[in-house]
């Protein structure tokens, strides 16, 4: 599924009043909710048991945003070595290539590039801290070309 | 050892984590994208997602598990069973890592993992292995290796499979014809006229013995647990004790199994597969170098926690009884409720779980993962619940389990709890006379 | 699945008044649903065992009609002996004080007395049966005075 | 025997069914109007209501109850605990309506239902009371009262009761005046001067003997309980063995609970309750006639199943086990789980459980009647599960419990789970030095 067609996608359900869209792609998983706060709607028959697993943060996000996901699990890094620039923060420009983050996974510096051209609005993880799978690590606003 | 990564899922995932729990150390699960809402990760005090739903991609992406558990702080991982558990590389690189691997060596599980290897290890170590010879030459010389092993015995062609160049012989008069047919079929079918021979186990039954071991070179065995009753070598109920042995052959049989894990410098919990014969001659067939699904039934009649017992021996502690303090008492018997619909030849029922009770009451034990509400996922396996229990005798034991799944309640997806009833009602089963071809008898007499 | 036809999907559902909608592709799997009203928000997560206890019968009845239930448990008898008449019948007329059957608790006889004026619509209840607390008997017919 | 008619509700009508089950009885549940949903009803063969929802109208309703059993074909009413389980006359009237009641004679009951009457029957029959006097006349007498009956002792005014009256002597010198004190308060606030003195048990355990016994004369003890953990005579959490016993105390409480039980030929399963003080002397409290709350901790440990017991006993069988059968293994709890918060001072919690998760696992046991989705009748007692672990030791059991109530889950409604959690991590209790005592205590420690 390419961008302009999530574009698309966030831009009707913006529009709609759903309060909640979850979307996989790949054979596609679709979830729209129209849910008070509380998500009563669902019914919750079990209880989390304690303590709760941690949840990553989903926080509402200005439209059109893409976000960047760790392709596996591993330690984040911003800069190349310790005391060093971070690749990227808030306002950089990237584009395609272009070195986001570095993720560690057994000994292993796994570059993260970019795949669109755009601007950093968010790094979300946080440097040295582990990653799971599919986690958020930055926002990027894509340049219109 | 502070906190352990337990890389799996399902119900051996909650019982590990229990386990964990109760000796005082910190759980870190991992799960698929989609799993979110199974209940291990609920129950962990932290859960990394390790890829996408495909096993390949996540419980069994080594790169991915090892770097949640040092990025999460573990200093074990506890494999649970199947996924990596009979991995050796996967516990070699665990130590590579500076994680203790709750299993045995590498060495071991490579040991016991290629099964001709084993095969000729057990013999060495004078460990019963099915009597059997290499390639056979001419009728003569199979007449003579017949008479060594005793009839019946199996001719089988060296490329064969799924009963092709295959027969059984009952009596010397039959040898010759059937060694020709046998190479025939094999140069038909496969271009091979290799003929092996191996004594033929008629109605053989599944008797396994668990054992226990630590890193000190101690060696205890905990008796044996029935698992005959099997569809297309998949156990559906298992039993602890097994109702056709003495004490005397549970003696044997045990030695046995410790000579096993002796032959390999076993540590940890391991099972040693037997085939008992109807004279009571056992043969090895393989080693589980892990927990098995059916350890609670060995559990409920020693008292001994198998799984508290794998990461003590895990963190090097010594064995805490010797074999003289095994002692048994009553009765278990374990029905794997799997989301399968029998009545569908067995097909996978994923879904949601609408409603769902759980048996309650004495002597009724749980290990599922089952709960109102939740889906089960269709990538892994169909296993939702274990229903074990416990009772004075055999007796009490089936008509307990009766009980409980009586009152189960599970809603939505289809079980395999009305086999599991009629197993329980067959008169060959509470007569405890069964093999491990009980069950497609069984089957075959519903005209399937 | 084509973008297109999920919106038209997503535009669908955002004007009915859904509040849920979950869509799986691949042979399709689509769930609608409007929460809200109680019923359907209690969880009703236990089903019942099996077997489920009996339910007494309780058919859909003319308005207005007065339900006789059993005061105690008892063995329910229509006459005051075996053979001899029955004490009402459907369309008998009675009054309050006039026995309409009997329950026989512990060797007791206890006769049952109409408390209105009307006429005996139907006899609910099996003679010889045991009846439970509460129990629909017999309907009447008031009288309208 | 073929059908039951179990005249209770709750927890323990669900226990009583699923034994019958096992013993293949057919079941008959009453209930109470509004109760209709609860567990007991649907897990029955049958249920008739037998009146409307307070107890006295329906679950104390005597003539309703026989005849639901009469009128359903039962021939046997199992009374539970509670409610009818100790009442003669409605034992008496089961017999002369044909129906076994599965519990001891009516005689049985009367005797040990009499508390005055039962301490002399208990005297007689060689069972230790508490030492105690008659009217005592003056400081002469007291004191030799006192010397015969070991400080420190009690004086009581007759007519006494919250503790206005009473006065605790430590040593002679304090007898004359406290015994004038006594005297006073008796006449100042009940117009009675007569004071009567008893031996002041220091710090004491509350330790029960179960016992099972048949109609042949057979009795056996089943070992003891300790039940210590008691807020206003309620106990709230039991463990079998009791930490203060040895093997021979043990013994000699048990022999002196089957002489109590053989004073009143009882018959089925009973409880005698002592008080234990810190030099080891028991004293008779009181004979439960009935099935307790807190059976199943000694069912854990033994491996017998007391109420399976009750019912062939009352079926005239005789006792399947002698004293010298009777094993005992490991350590087991039972928390009971009230619907009642302990932080508004134990105030009943009743509403609708929204959602709920009973532990699962190695050696939990749930006997309960929560479910998600089910209001708890504000009519009855509060207990909506017994959690019961069983473990090696008590230091396996005591982590065992705190796992399993720490993956319990109770929506909707205030439990007592957190208390029991609190109890658990109490050095006093863990190190099993406690006494009826430690609860108030504990409490008092929160500043209430």
């Amino acid at each position: 599924m390419k961008v302009e067609e999530l574009l698309k996608l966030v831009e009707a359900v913006g529009a709609s009043d759903f309060d909640e869209f979850v979307l996989e792609a790949q054979d596609v998983k679709l979830t729209l909710r129209r849910g008070r706060p509380g998500g009563s709607l669902v019914p919750q028959p079990e209880p989390a048991p304690v303590p709760a697993a941690p949840v990553p943060d989903q926080p509402v996000r200005e439209p059109g945003l893409v976000e960047v996901t760790a392709p596996m699990v591993g330690t984040f890094y911003r800069a190349p070595a310790p005391g060093a620039e971070p690749f990227v923060q808030a306002g950089s420009r990237v584009k395609p290539g272009d070195t986001l983050c570095i993720l560690e996974a057994m000994k292993l510096m796994n570059e993260i590039e970019a795949e669109i051209e755009g601007e950093v609005v968010d790094v979300v993880a946080e440097n040295g801290q582990l990653v799971e799978f599919g986690q958020v690590l930055m926002t990027l606003r894509p340049c219109k070309p | 050892m502070k906190r352990v990564l337990i890389a799996n899922r399902g119900e051996i995932a909650l019982r590990v984590i229990r386990a964990c729990r109760e000796l005082g150390l910190e759980t870190v699960a991992v799960y698929a994208r989609g799993d979110e809402d199974s209940p291990h990760v609920a129950l962990a005090d932290r859960a990394v997602c390790i890829g996408p739903a495909p096993a390949p991609l996540s419980y069994l992406n080594v790169q991915n598990i090892l770097a949640a558990a040092l990025g999460s702080g573990a200093d074990a991982v506890h494999p649970g069973y199947g996924f990596l558990a009979e991995n050796a590389d996967f516990a070699e690189l665990c130590a590579d890592c500076g994680l203790v691997f709750v299993g045995p060596s590498p060495a071991a599980i490579r040991a016991m993992g290629n099964k001709d290897r084993a095969r000729q290890l057990m013999a060495a170590a004078g460990v019963p292995v099915i009597p059997g010879t290499g390639a056979v030459a001419d009728a003569r010389e199979a007449a003579k290796l017949a008479g060594k092993i005793s009839y019946p015995v199996l001719l089988k062609a060296a490329a064969g499979g799924g009963g092709k160049g295959m027969r059984l012989v009952e009596e010397p008069g039959q040898l010759a014809r059937a060694l020709e047919l046998a190479r025939r079929e094999g140069e038909a079918a496969f271009s091979d006229a290799t003929v092996y021979m191996e004594k033929y186990i008629r109605r053989p039954r599944h008797v396994e013995i668990q054992i226990l071991a630590d890193n000190h070179g101690n060696v205890v065995h905990l008796g044996e647990r029935d698992c005959s009753v099997q569809r297309r070598h998949q156990k559906l109920l298992e039993e602890a004790p097994c109702p056709a042995l003495s004490p005397a052959l549970r003696r044997r049989m045990g030695r046995a199994a410790v000579r096993a894990a002796r032959a390999v410098r076993y540590s940890g919990a391991g099972t040693v597969e037997f085939l008992l014969d109807e004279q009571g001659n056992f043969y090895f067939m393989e080693m589980n170098t892990r927990i098995q699904v059916e350890h609670p039934v060995t559990e409920m009649i020693t008292g001994i926690d198998l799984v508290k017992a794998q990461l003590l021996a895990a963190a090097g502690e010594e064995l805490a009884i010797r074999q003289e303090d095994v002692a048994f008492r009553g009765w278990a018997l374990e029905c794997r409720i799997n989301a399968e619909d029998p009545r569908q030849d067995f097909q996978p029922s994923p879904g949601v779980i609408t409603g769902y009770r759980p048996p309650e009451g004495p002597w009724v034990r749980i290990d599922g993962v089952a709960r109102a509400g939740w889906r089960v996922p269709p990538h892994y396996d169909s296993l939702i619940a274990k229903v074990i229990v416990w009772g004075q005798d055999r007796a009490e034991a089936i008509a307990r389990m009766e009980r409980a799944l009586g009152e189960m309640a599970v809603q939505g997806i289809a079980t395999t709890v009305p086999l599991h009833l009629k197993i329980l009602a067959d008169p060959e089963f509470r007569r405890g006379h069964y093999d491990t071809g009980f069950l497609a008898r069984l089957l075959a007499g519903d005209g399937r």
